[in-house]
């Protein structure tokens, strides 16, 4: 699903990601785990082609990042759901509206976006903040509502940049099961985090990432 | 497709009300301009009244030879009336002059002469409909040249200064009327610009959520065409007001009357379309 | 004290730049409107001169009564001169009638007649440098009620036309200038509120880290009067400009003559300042 | 330093917190703890004055929340060193910038204000950051970048709404650390966690609240 060749990213001298090489097949589940700018941010903006390797590069869903026109990534960034670490919520826009967006994208029928959308709210409680704005939720509903953007549409990967940094622990552990199902419908996930406690024992591979290299997969 | 397309319609909508600072301000811009040029056309269409009124009173005084008999004369103002140029002409024969000498000076010139000492003469008046300049130095000339005229007597000056003010007045509109224009492109293109600004981050979200360019773009480009619609028609109804107002005040004042038809508001509209999309599709393209 | 009012004069000045876009479409809309308002001024200050010309052409004849004398006529006519309305008077003789005579008609009316039929007359000629509508009837009624007068003659509907003409185009262009001024505070007013929209979060964030509503306030007031006099900066080069070009060509043309000078430019800045101040005043107040 | 008599505040029906007492004293050390949307971000709000009390007030460094005037918020806030869930960084300035301005507002001298925040952030470990823009951070330079500018001012009283979310563990117990060296000093620290590890046997008080009641001081 996702494979990184020789990837090298520099935002400036010493500042990046250096020769990066990993593969994630289309229904693994892997976490991501490292210290504060260390280039995990970085690892997924390469994946959904916000940023483009300097060297190397990255293939996902089998087009690859050296042959992709800019015209094209749109049609990547479709295939997959992104939990970003700043949510990325459109503040104008009510709680339905925002998680509704991605489907509207794809041309999809009114009735079925809306059963979609308040399937996915029930899924991650925050059904009755449908009708609410972004700045009324609290950090982790705000959190949760990404989760749902992300997972609305029925992705094939979903990368997730700590998505539980604002979930108190119970919700953390109930996402990872979220996470867990989804995955063992033949979805692949790719997960940053910084709660080791919350990902060891889970029997998934973790990929630890130091100063912009990859230490161990 | 249709789910689509009906998505983005109410998109551009409801853009309308999500940044009511900037749409109001860009419906102001266009407001005004289109305001503006209205006025401009209004008086461009009227300005042929006044001076209408002005090239009504240009007056050339044509005398002819003393020699020449009043049948002569009618055969000469016959050539001067298929003159182009020329809207009517009055014969003043000598005896009409005798009548016109009696009522300035008080005296019957036959009667103290024995004869009339007085030539025949006609007064020529011009076509006054033109948009264009009147130059009158050739039409004198021709005059002038007829055999049995003796002088051509006119207001030279005054009547060229009078059309060159006109002509510099018709021209400063046009200009006027183009620097608007483009100056609302301009004004409601920087504004979609603010917009659009303000909307970076929500712009970049649709990008990272998968949004195709013409998925960004078209609810800027139809919020922009909505505006200027918006604007164009607040400017036509109030234009149609004042008109109103003035059409009932101006007739005692002036004699011009004021047009203005279904042509002008459904020109104005186009403008309005035209300035909307060219502005906002500037904008949007400037951005993404 | 000192240390927070330089940060936040260095803050105003920054924002221009950190509001670039905000900043140049009030920028522009500031450069429109005193553009527009320069152009009236300068309009208004050249108003007179179309009007003078026509008003030099105002020519009301005074024929005498037959039987007057010249010296009759001389003392009449120094009456009339000294109405205030009259700027001068010239007389025409009973024998200068003659020689026009002469000049129009080709006879000379005394030899053919043995005496001089014709009355004497005089041409007055009236002041020319009002900006007010001159209304010419109490001064024919005054002179006609003279003795000694026979008829005055004068082209009245002509005139009470192009005064009240003129009267029209001074009060349009107060009108406009009034407006265009208010529309230009609404303007400024809107685009910094649309700046200041555009920082809401910043200024939540102030607030939030405990800025009082003054250090808030001062970096955007500072930061519209920047923009107002930029604006007015360019408007004044501009039509500095163009004068220079306009008083180069126009000589040819027509005899206006421009006049710029200091006052317009301290005008213009004032002026400017002015409508910074308030328009950034009232956006600022709107939301904080 | 800080007091609660009976707060309740209602965003709407049931939603808010409900007679909420507690007191922090001039030189305590207090965690805030509870799930998502439990109302910890709402009693942190209710301390700064961006709410008002439905009912009950809210003491804070001796001025009362039922006595003050607009005008005056301000003054209180300055005593407040606060680290936002949401870290509320300015987007336009760059990092010194961003913890300079609380110095500023007090009119510090130029000279003083550079060596303070210069100070600060070698202290959070982000110095070489100076002159980046905060979009240009990873999430947890950020996030230390927020708590420099609410350390920066010496506050009376510091509050913190999840300041270790984007922190990896390492940086989390150097931040906890650092606000017990703070506190070692004078000043009072609330703050709120989700991290119930990070928190347990550092011997300081901790607050619980569930649906918007405090359940046990
Ligand atoms: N847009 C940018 N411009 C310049 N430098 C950047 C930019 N984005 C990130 N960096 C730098 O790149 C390095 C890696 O950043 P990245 O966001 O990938 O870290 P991270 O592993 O996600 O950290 P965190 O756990 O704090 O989110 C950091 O040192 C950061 O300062
Ligand atoms: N501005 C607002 N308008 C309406 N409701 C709000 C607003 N802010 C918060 N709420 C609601 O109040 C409740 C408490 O919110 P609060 O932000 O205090 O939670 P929290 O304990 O900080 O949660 P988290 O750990 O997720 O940050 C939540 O249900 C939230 O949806
Ligand atoms: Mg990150
Ligand atoms: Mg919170």
């Amino acid at each position: 699903m996702i494979a990184f060749n020789d990837v090298s990213y520099f935002f400036s001298k010493e500042i990046g990601v250096k020769d990066v090489s990993f593969e994630i097949s289309h229904d693994e589940f892997a976490f991501l785990i490292g210290p504060t700018g260390s280039g995990k941010t970085t690892i997924m903006r390469l994946i959904y082609m916000d940023l483009m390797p300097d060297e190397g590069f990255v293939t996902v869903g089998g087009i690859s990042s050296n042959k992709i026109k800019k015209r094209k990534i749109p049609m990547v960034r479709r295939k997959i759901g992104m939990v970003f670490q700043d949510y990325h919520l459109l503040s104008d826009r009510n709680i339905f509206e925002n998680v509704a967006l991605p489907l509207h994208m794809v041309g999809i029928r009114r009735d079925e976006v809306r059963e979609r959308v308040m399937n996915m709210l029930n899924e991650l409680d925050i059904e009755e903040k449908e009708k609410k704005k972004p700045f009324e939720l609290s950090g982790g509903e705000q959190q949760r509502v990404c989760i749902a953007r992300a997972l609305v549409k029925e992705p094939e990967v979903i990368l997730a940049d700590e998505p539980t940094g604002n979930l108190d622990p119970v919700a953390a552990h109930d996402l990872i099961k979220l996470l867990e199902n989804v995955n063992n419908e033949g979805t692949a996930v790719f997960m940053v985090s910084h709660n080791y406690n919350l990902i060891k024992n889970r029997g998934h591979r973790i990929l630890e990432i130091q100063m912009g290299e990859i230490q161990n997969q | 497709m249709i789910d689509k397309i009906s998505f983005l319609l109410i998109e551009g909508f409801r853009n309308l009300w999500r940044h009511k600072l900037t749409a109001s301000t860009s419906i102001f811009s266009v407001f005004l301009t289109l305001f503006l040029i209205g006025i401009l056309i209004i008086v461009g269409q009227n300005s042929h009244y006044p001076i209408e009124y002005f090239r009504s009173k240009y007056k050339i005084e044509v005398f002819f030879n003393n020699d020449t008999s009043d049948a002569q004369e009618k055969i000469i103002i016959e050539k001067i009336r298929e003159l182009p140029e020329v809207r009517s002409v009055t014969p003043i024969t000598k005896k009409d002059a005798v009548r016109i000498f009696k009522d300035q000076f008080g005296e019957d010139v036959v009667k103290m002469l024995g004869y009339n000492p007085l030539p025949g003469s006609a007064v020529v008046n011009i076509n006054k409909d033109s948009f264009e300049q009147v130059n009158l130095e050739p039409l004198i000339e021709e005059i002038q040249s007829l055999n049995g005229v003796d002088i051509v007597r006119y207001q030279g000056r005054l009547i060229s200064r009078l059309e060159r003010f006109y002509q510099m007045m018709i021209n400063l509109l046009k200009i006027s009327t183009g620097m608007i224009l483009l100056v609302s492109i301009v004004v409601i293109s920087n504004t979609i610009k603010l917009t659009i600004y303000t909307c970076r981050e929500l712009i970049k979200t649709l990008q990272l959520l998968g949004a195709t360019k013409m998925f960004i773009k078209v609810p800027f480009i139809l919020e922009g065409i909505f505006q200027s619609i918006i604007g164009a028609s607040l400017a036509f109804f109030t234009i149609f007001g004042l008109m109103k107002v003035g059409n009932h005040y101006l007739p005692q004042l002036v004699t011009l009357r004021i047009q203005l038809d279904l042509y002008f508001g459904i020109g104005l509209l186009i403008i309005s379309v035209v300035i909307g999309f060219i502005g906002s599709y500037r904008a949007v393209s400037k951005f993404l």
